[in-house]
């Protein structure tokens, strides 16, 4: 018994919707076994993201937050040749120390890891955020003085 | 009325606070970890914010991160459900100190409550029948071999800080006395920061009873009748019921009287739980008191046809209780069973991962409790809870039967899930008579296979 | 009690009445036609029998197939549901003739109270109030309008085998009614084999007041309080409540003795549902008696506690009624949703066809009654009603909350429902105020895109 | 043996509807087992069939009626050259016209249109089930007085 013994086992099984094979020729054994009992076709079924996916028409009522959360998701994918910097922390967002100082970045500005490029509020702490990254500023992705949750992509970063 | 409150808790409880907020006009914002993202009940709060990483300690337990969320979500107050820091009196402080209300009793009754030798001196005080103890921390070792002499074995040796069935040893005689007492000492000081111990009396093969409380910030405290919960898997509840099938009316009556003494007597508000150890005479004893709303809260919802989650709601933006005692009348019978996602099979053992396949039982005096749904997948980081059953029929015995019958409705794969022993418990003959202790499951069920 | 019955029905009611079965620790039988094979509800049935193809002549409606089905399942009595053979006094009299219980009332009290002549004489015997009338069936046309000279316009024709709102019309004066006479004649005897017709005052937008009456086989009779169903359109129920917000303690203690009268002269037994018309000044007549479960039985099983599918049993079984007026005691409000596979948006047509994604709602105060599951096929062949939601709480305020809330947690694709219609109801200011007649649907709320 | 025979044992299994086969020849062992007991086609969302194929383990108390009714199921794809003749009705189901008879037809007995194959009694009425095909008997699927649904398989007949 070979490989191509095997695969042509496994096409039997495929075509025959065999669950289980186990075979024994002389001291040769073979046990295959279909990964779901149901022979679930490739391709996850409607049942398993459906709900997620339908939600959101539901509730279109979301917050700044929450949807500028949700909105950085796909965008996420479609940029994905860009890094992002992620809060990490809930509070405020802020672009500058202070009110009438200058941005601590902007779009086309060069960063470093350690560039301060934003502060972010929290129970009354100024937490400076670092870019732990270097290259361009791409886009700024939150508006100044917004709130941001967790994980929120502030910026997006050309890699140098 | 509060018109915006803060969700700081997960799954099932989460899913609840937002449903009584809906039904009240109260929006909600729900606070998730990356581990709950994409959840469905976050998205029937009005608003979701994500505060950590899926470690609770990153996020659920972290009370810098669910105070900032606060403060940008701009809510009047914050529910913290049952776990996580529902109990913790230095986080209701802090939502204190920032002009948040924190639903659940005053940060003076949490503290004085969640120390258990000052729980049990209160109870004392209140009339509260306690079995004997140390009266106080236990020092050394020898105080704890001369208070174990004048009280009699066995003992039990328990955390001052610890509660809900953990930081407990029992010791038979003075060699396992001795023996395990400083390894508990050390254990209580890295589990509960707090090395205190004391001792007391070991009720043996007990029931388990606890009294629903409820009170106003005016003074005003009323009882909602007692819970069973003696079916327990080392010391964790699996099914609860009200009234308990072990409680004649006078003895109901005393057991219920004196909760509202010992909550009278600390001045408590919102909803709380007196739990009590009723031995093989029929003796009952104070065990300790949980600050917050409970799992099986439902039970007694059902019983008197109250909404505890709204009554939290009212007393904490200062309305007064408007139900007297006598008003609070209980009708027919409520069992609920905890559907963990565990393998029986295997010890119990979690059970996350997607639900490929899920239906939930309905039909008559069925309610049904929770936030999964078919394609949702459980987290391995949380409880293992997924959802409630919970009954509600006019007698004990017909409330058996649709339980019964509802737990052979769930289908529910390829999730393991505590649904069989719920079923082998409701067809077990000392269940059925009513006569159950919070060892039996242990020793009359598993056997060998899962202890 | 029977230890084997065959549930001759299909789709939610019959899950309905397996659930209450199992409760019951009666093994159950379901009849199904081609259109239902496979439908989830059939396995929790011991046993089931394919008795068709999908149409309900060849099948639900079908009694030879139905008697040749009991005869081979060897059942002791055959429980109809609603709809179908439910009231069809000829099916119950095959079964009385083959030594099998019919689920229901006698024979005799089917047919008299599904003749609409008979029925109002009997009404008038019990000295129920009735509307002025043409006593008996009118043959001609001159005849029709000698009577409504007399009793006025506008005038209501109906057929005497009719029912449920259908074989109605409505003449405003002598020129209409004239013009409608013969033609509802010939529809009455293609619709029901049976042309007599019969006329009466007709009450307009009155309020649909119906009062749900049990009885034994041994003269006992009560009732469980009464149901307001007036939210209708095209006089199909859509939402059902108990109590009435329309009746006072005063009229509701005359209606509900009125009901217990005509069903004690009758001599009826099992479930059974008077209807009664409530106009504008708050007089009340009588309008027909359903001789079945009624859909929206639930309603009133919540607001009392009882399980009437389980009553009907236990007294077709020949048990006594051993419950008194005074131990039925009303608590709280209910409010049942109908959810129909239907369109609004189109007129209301039907919307069968499979179910992608489906998570009910749940939690505190709901009970869902449906048959359906994600992946679930609705099959264009039937009624339209998937699932019923109802809630009980408290108050009526607290009970339409909880409605609300409720209907907002359904998913549902890519199935169109009545859900948004509902919705739309329960925040209606006539219902919040409870001020609402059977016309307000269509009058009120469409407008021109769905009359 | 070698994969040729296991290529046979498979298409035995298919044609006679075998749910699992395992065979020991010599030091030679092969063990088969098809995917689900109802041979649910690929293709079908697990949410569509996963209910009902889950329930049959809960409820395994069903009577011959269900049972033979379910088995019938996938064997109709196997035997697609086959034609089936069913019962029109819900009744009991009698190989000949009284006790003591000779059946009506018999395995590998020629039929036709209007042969009658069988009795089935429903509400005390004898009616007479024809092949209302023509070809060679080649399986009788119901026992002599068994119960059988609508639609239930009788008889299997390989066209003339």
């Amino acid at each position: 018994m070979d490989i191509k013994d095997i695969k042509q086992i496994v096409k039997m099984m495929m075509e025959n919707d065999l669950g289980e094979v186990e075979i024994a020729l002389g001291e040769n054994r073979v046990h295959l076994k279909r990964c779901s009992q149901g022979g679930v076709p490739s391709g996850v079924p409607a049942a398993q993201f459906a709900p997620v996916q339908m939600i959101p028409a539901a509730t279109a009522a979301a917050t700044a937050a929450a949807t500028a959360a949700a909105a950085s998701e796909p965008a996420a994918e479609a940029k994905s040749n860009l890094i992002e910097i992620k809060s990490p922390m809930v509070g405020t967002f802020y672009t500058s120390p202070s009110p009438d100082s200058e941005p601590f970045t902007a779009v086309g500005a060069q960063v470093g890891d350690d560039s301060v490029v934003c502060i972010v509020e929290a129970m009354k702490v100024m937490n400076e955020i670092k870019a732990e990254c270097s290259g361009v500023i791409r886009e700024i992705c939150v508006k100044n003085a917004q709130p941001v949750e967790y994980g929120q992509v502030l910026f997006r970063v050309q890699p140098a | 009325m509060f018109s915006r409150i803060m969700v700081a808790n997960r799954g099932e409880i989460a899913l609840r606070i937002i449903r009584a907020c809906k039904e009240m006009g109260i929006e909600t914002v729900a606070v998730f970890s990356e581990a709950d993202r994409g959840a469905s009940y976050l998205h029937l709060a009005d608003d979701r914010i994500c505060i950590g990483p899926g470690p609770s300690s990153e996020s659920y337990l972290n009370i810098p991160r669910i105070i900032a969320a606060a403060e940008i979500a701009d809510v009047q107050a914050i529910h913290p459900g049952y776990g996580f820091l529902a109990e913790n009196a230095h986080f209701a402080e802090v939502c204190r100190d920032c002009k948040i209300e924190f639903i659940g009793p005053s940060v003076e009754s949490m503290r004085a409550l969640g120390d258990k030798i000052t729980a049990k001196r209160l109870a004392k005080k209140a009339q509260v029948p306690t079995t004997p103890d140390s009266d106080g921390a236990v020092e050394t070792v020898d105080d704890a071999v001369t208070i174990a002499n004048k009280i009699g074995y066995p003992v039990a040796i328990k955390a001052a800080a610890g509660g809900g069935g953990r930081g407990i040893r029992f010791a038979h005689n003075e060699v396992s006395l001795r023996g395990m007492f400083k390894q508990a000492q050390t254990e209580a000081e890295i589990a509960f920061g707090d090395g205190r111990l004391y001792m007391e009396k070991c009720i043996e093969n007990f029931r388990h009873i606890e009294v629903q409380v409820l009170g106003d910030q005016h003074g005003n405290v009323v009882h909602l009748f007692e819970r069973e919960c003696s079916v327990q898997r080392r010391r964790q509840k699996v099914i609860e019921e009200s009234p308990s099938p072990g409680l004649s009316p006078e003895l109901r009556s005393r057991i219920c009287d004196s909760a509202v003494r010992l909550a009278k007597e600390v001045g408590y508000y919102s909803a709380g739980t007196v739990e009590f150890m009723l031995d093989q005479d029929g003796q009952f004893y104070f065990l300790e008191v949980n600050t917050r709303i409970q799992v099986e809260h439902p039970v007694t919802e059902e019983v008197v046809g109250q909404d505890l989650l709204k009554w939290q709601l009212r007393v904490a933006a200062g309305e007064h209780l408007d139900i007297k005692q006598e008003d609070i009348v209980a009708r027919g019978h409520a069992i609920e069973c905890r559907i963990n996602a565990e393998d029986p099979e295997h010890n119990f053992r979690p059970s996350p991962g997607a639900i490929d396949v899920f239906v939930p039982a309905g039909g008559p005096g069925v309610r049904w409790d929770s936030h999964i749904y078919q394609g949702y997948a459980i987290p391995p980081t949380y409880d293992s809870l997924i959802g409630k059953l919970i009954v509600h029929r006019p007698t004990r015995g017909e409330a058996i039967a649709t339980a019964r019958r509802a737990l052979g409705e769930f289908i529910l794969h390829p999730t393991k899930t505590t649904i069989p022993l719920c079923k082998e418990i409701l067809a077990h003959q000392k269940f059925l008579k009513g006569e159950w202790n919070t060892t039996y499951i242990e020793r009359e069920m598993l056997g060998d296979k899962a202890r």
